[in-house]
């Protein structure tokens, strides 16, 4: 009978179920989060805007000495991102030429939303 | 009682995806059965001939929630093979692990379900309790719960850091010393056994026959699997073997699929105690050469087919997914007739079916009674005269 | 004067319907509670019955084309009505002062309504699930019915009466009937069990096949009143089988002073109350849902005969004491 | 488990109905005619020993559509027989009677390429919704989708 056993033997300890609100969900490091951008280290080369199989990635005009293996050049555009329409696949961090990649998914959970205006630059 | 259509489906409590029984049933007796499926068909395939090998992997990976790493698998597998590309060995350890662990929360995932389908939601409780730990371990490795994206035409995206290894290899026990009390709760739960035994048998002549894959099929015996008859990836060197069974209900697809939980955790830790080192993926030329090929894999509800042809350009030509559950309609529509209404939920269920995979409506022995099919606008102008037509508040 | 006052204060107020409907929602929350922790869950906080009834009796009723409204309204308040009355005549302090000869045989009857009302909702409703769930109802009550009577017939019979106060007195003085007929006690938690259509037995309202039975078509308050008369019958059933086989608010000592016997008797009826609930809950954790034909053979095959042997093993055990 | 087929074997066994060749270490293509497509079968699956079809895979070349049976069995090769049909009347008897599950793909064929199945009673639809225009086949090259009939519009620009 482990099935009755089983039962008594949960009703003695303690739930399985994460209280959400009030426990933070433990979100591990290698978590594809949050799309960020990281201003200083992107050199505005729009391979990640065209390689998002989602098209969620426009370049936007952004004047900006940037230091990149180190050899100072100047870029002209960024990236712009609508933050509730990325499929978080990783694929512009893949493809990044910086190293460690200007474009990135942050370890953390990206609150989700139907406004389309929301953006990250 | 007269024949009475109890349309069961397509938003049915049962059924979490929108599949359509109408089933013709004289008091609990099913007669006859009407499926239709195609309620979420989005056009992959199509959609799959606009894009380079680089963007379609994100595309095909959606065809199925529960197994997105196999159709990127299979779909990556029969790309590198047209390129003649061989990729490193770690990269094929790391996707067997995946693959693995994909196959053993999925039947976890079924074990729950199939035991809801009967009432019995204390152990769907549970199996879906310990499925936390698979997936917790596919989220460290890959960063995502459902669409791992571990996959690239040449290799694989993420590396295992040795961290990553350990905590997996903790967690297996745990997880195995839970399946053996499920065997043992499966032998012997009373109600358990009485509405799984004898329930949608299919004897392996007709499981053949009605072309059945999978743990369905190896369920009644039907000795089919693709990782040891074709073998690709790593299983030709990992230790494992195939578990069939002969009483082919759905008591039997159990017993498969919970034997094949306990080969798939000894893979898995195979896997991850020797890892090879080396690289994780090769650069892949841009195009494909010419050609087309047949690329099988072991789904973990059956077997997957991706026929794949190309023609020299960086896109794929076509892409011709045939999904297992595709394969299952026939047999199930074959165990359900004279049986049960309270039966069908546990026998659809016994294949497990992946409706986002399969999208395809079955119309199986229905005879020649005019079936009239309403179509949107007529549903459309029906719900406007009836809901604000004025003399109604 | 003062004596109808006070009965109209025991029917209403304190051990009353206040109290019954305040009872029921409280071991709803325990039930749903256990079943939750036995499975590994949280379960719902101790609000969440009255704020379910609450929400429900808000809810906009949606009236199904073609159904003959007056009854659909009436059947689950009469169901309600048949189960608070049964209620009453049930000993909560010391003996019910409502009780008289023959309201076990009452009380028995009055719990078969809702069922009929289930069946009666399930058919008037004009859909196809709601149908099969009220025929699936009807042909389980035939099922159970039989050994349930049987299983509360006997006590009745070795007690010499059919009153249920006068067979918890005659407890007080002899041994408690779980030890007495084991076999009616088990019969008895089974067919309250399927009485209250909970998991092993909840084929009428079979979640995964026909959506919810003869429940489809109930919105808003007779949804809330349909709910409240299961929850009230899982009290009043609860606290029959405590009084019939568990001694009732009684315990073989005699406690002197008349308050402080009241006092310990209502503490005592909760508590079986309470341990029958627990019962019942670890039933619904611990096994799936049968089908109708498995229940029917099971139904007939052993339930019946059992409670048949237990009452032949009554009748042979009256003889027997009678003639010594 | 039986030893895999040879190619000669295959060869031998159908000499006059197709041409094979071998793709891949288990893998046989035999290539023929529609009008023969049924007794191909039956010769693979009596002669060869396949008693399992993977799938019915069609593909539209541009010029011609051509479909592609995949059989498999206890030898663990996968013969695939391929026929073509012209683009602008493809019918080829079905097969649905000799396996079963071919009613499936051949339902689905139907609907997205137009191939016509001779001998078939149900061809109802099988993928497509029931108001999807008649005789429009998406899965060819040259069908494109018109937004103009997308349900509820094209969602927002795609830029």
């Amino acid at each position: 009978m482990s099935v009755i056993s089983e039962m008594f033997h949960n009703l003695l300890s303690k739930p399985v179920t994460l209280l959400y609100p009030i426990e933070k969900v433990p979100v591990p490091g290698a978590f594809r989060g949050r799309i960020t951008i990281d201003d200083d280290k992107c050199i505005g080369c729009s391979k990640c805007s065209l390689i998002c199989p989602a098209h969620v990635i426009t370049m936007v005009e952004n004047e900006r000495e940037v230091e990149f293996k180190d050899k100072k050049l100047k870029r002209k555009k960024k990236p712009r991102v609508k933050l509730f329409k990325c499929i978080r696949c990783g694929l512009c961090e893949r493809h990044c030429p910086t190293t460690p990649a200007a474009i990135y998914l942050k370890s953390e959970l990206s609150d989700s939303g139907t406004d389309p205006e929301a953006v990250v630059t | 009682m007269p024949e009475v259509i109890v349309p069961i489906g397509p938003h049915h409590p049962a059924l979490k995806e929108p599949v359509n029984f109408k089933v013709i049933a004289d008091g609990e007796k099913i007669i006859r059965l009407d499926l239709d499926l195609s309620y979420n068909h989005r056009g992959i395939e199509k959609a799959a001939e606009q894009r380079d090998f680089i963007r379609v992997l994100p595309l095909i990976e959606r065809v199925c929630g529960i197994c997105s790493h196999s159709h990127t698998t299979v779909f990556a597998k029969g790309i590198e093979e047209l390129m003649q590309l061989e990729i490193p060995l770690r990269a094929q350890y790391i996707r067997t692990i995946i693959a693995e662990l994909e196959r053993i929360h999925s039947h976890l995932l079924w074990l729950g379900v199939a035991a809801h389908e009967i009432g019995f939601n204390t152990l769907f409780m549970w199996t879906w309790s310990d499925r936390e730990a698979v997936q917790d371990t596919l989220e460290e490795m890959s960063g995502n719960r459902v669409h791992y994206g571990m996959n690239e035409v040449g290799g694989v995206r993420r590396d295992l850091t040795p961290e990553q290894v350990n905590a997996a290899l903790v967690r297996l026990p745990v997880l195995e010393e839970r399946v053996k009390k499920y065997v043992d709760m499966v032998n012997n739960q009373k109600t358990l056994l009485v509405r799984f035994k004898g329930i949608g048998k299919l004897s392996k002549e007709e499981a053949l026959k009605y072309g059945a894959v999978g743990p369905t099929a190896r369920a009644s015996g039907v000795d089919y699997d693709v990782r040891r008859d074709d073998p690709y990836l790593v299983y030709a060197d990992v230790p494992w073997n195939v578990v069939t069974d002969t009483n082919g209900d759905v008591y039997g697809r159990t017993r498969v699929r919970i034997g094949e939980l306990m080969e798939s955790i000894g893979i898995v830790r195979y896997c991850l105690e020797n890892l090879p080192e080396g690289p994780i993926r090769v650069n892949a030329p841009k195009t494909a050469p010419k050609g087309e090929i047949l690329s099988r894999y072991e789904a973990p509800r059956g077997e997957l087919v991706h026929f794949i042809r190309t023609n020299g350009t960086d896109k794929v030509e076509r892409v011709d997914i045939r999904t297992p559950t595709l394969a299952n309609w026939t047999s199930v529509a074959m165990c359900l007739v004279n049986q049960n209404l309270a039966d069908i939920p546990v026998i659809v269920a016994a294949i497990d079916p992946c409706l986002s995979c399969t999208s395809r409506i079955t119309v199986i022995n229905s005879d020649n009674k005019k079936e009239g099919l309403i179509n949107f606008d007529v549903l459309r102008k029906r719900f406007r005269t009836r809901y604000q037509s004025p003399e109604r508040p | 004067m003062i004596d109808s006052l006070l009965i109209l204060v025991y029917i209403f107020l304190f051990p009353g319907f206040l109290f019954l409907i305040t009872y029921a929602l409280i071991l709803e929350f325990l039930d749903r509670r256990i079943a939750a922790r036995m499975q590994h869950r949280v379960g719902p906080p101790f609000y969440q019955p009255l704020a379910d009834f609450v929400k429900m009796l808000g809810k906009e009723v949606i009236d199904p084309d073609g159904v003959d409204l007056p009854v659909f309204d009436a059947a689950p308040l009469i169901a309600l009505a048949a189960v608070m009355t049964a209620y009453l005549y049930i000993p909560i302090f010391g003996s019910s002062p409502l009780a008289f000869q023959g309201d076990l045989v009452l009380v028995l009857y009055l719990f078969t309504l809702p069922t009929l009302a289930l069946f009666l909702l399930g058919w008037l409703s004009r859909n196809i699930f709601s149908a099969l769930g009220g025929i699936r109802a009807v042909t389980q009550m035939f099922i159970y019915e039989v050994p349930f009577f049987l299983a509360l017939l006997a006590p009745a019979l070795m007690a010499g009466t059919w009153s249920i106060s006068e067979i918890m007195v005659w407890q007080q003085k002899n041994m408690w009937f779980v030890f007495l007929q084991p076999i009616g006690f088990v019969i008895a938690l089974i067919g309250l069990q399927a009485k209250l259509e909970r998991t092993p037995f909840d084929i009428p309202e079979a979640e995964t096949e026909i959506v919810a039975g003869p429940w489809t078509e109930l919105t808003g308050r007779r949804l809330a009143v349909m709910h409240l008369t299961s929850d009230v019958l899982l009290v009043a059933g609860s606290a029959l089988i405590a009084a019939i086989f568990l001694g009732g608010p009684t315990i073989s000592v005699p406690v002197t002073p008349i308050w402080l016997s009241w006092f310990v008797g209502f503490f005592l009826f909760l508590a079986k109350t309470l341990f029958v609930v627990l019962i019942l809950s670890s039933i619904k954790v611990a096994t799936g849902r049968i089908r109708i034909d498995q229940l029917n053979t099971i139904g007939w095959k052993y339930i019946a005969t059992a409670s048949l042997l237990q009452v032949a093993m009554v009748i042979v055990i009256n003889y027997l004491w009678v003639s010594s | 488990m039986i030893d895999p087929i040879t190619l000669d074997f295959v060869r031998e066994k159908i000499q006059d109905i197709g041409t094979a060749e071998q793709v891949r270490s288990n893998r046989i293509r035999i290539t023929t005619t529609p009008g023969r497509i049924r007794d191909v079968i039956r010769s693979v699956q009596e002669l060869l020993s396949c008693d399992r079809l993977l799938t019915i895979s069609a593909a539209d070349n541009g010029k011609t559509l051509e479909l592609i049976y995949h059989l498999t069995g206890s030898h663990r090769m996968v013969v695939s027989i391929a026929l073509e049909l012209p683009r602008d009347a493809p019918q080829v008897p079905t097969t649905s009677d000799i396996l079963p599950p071919a009613g499936i793909y051949e339902r689905q064929i139907h609907d997205l390429f137009g191939i016509l199945f001779q001998g078939r009673s149900d061809l109802k639809k099988i993928i497509l919704n029931e108001d999807w225009p008649e005789n429009e086949y998406p899965l060819r090259k040259d069908w494109a989708p018109d937004p103009g009939t997308f349900y509820g519009g094209i969602k927002g620009e795609r830029v």
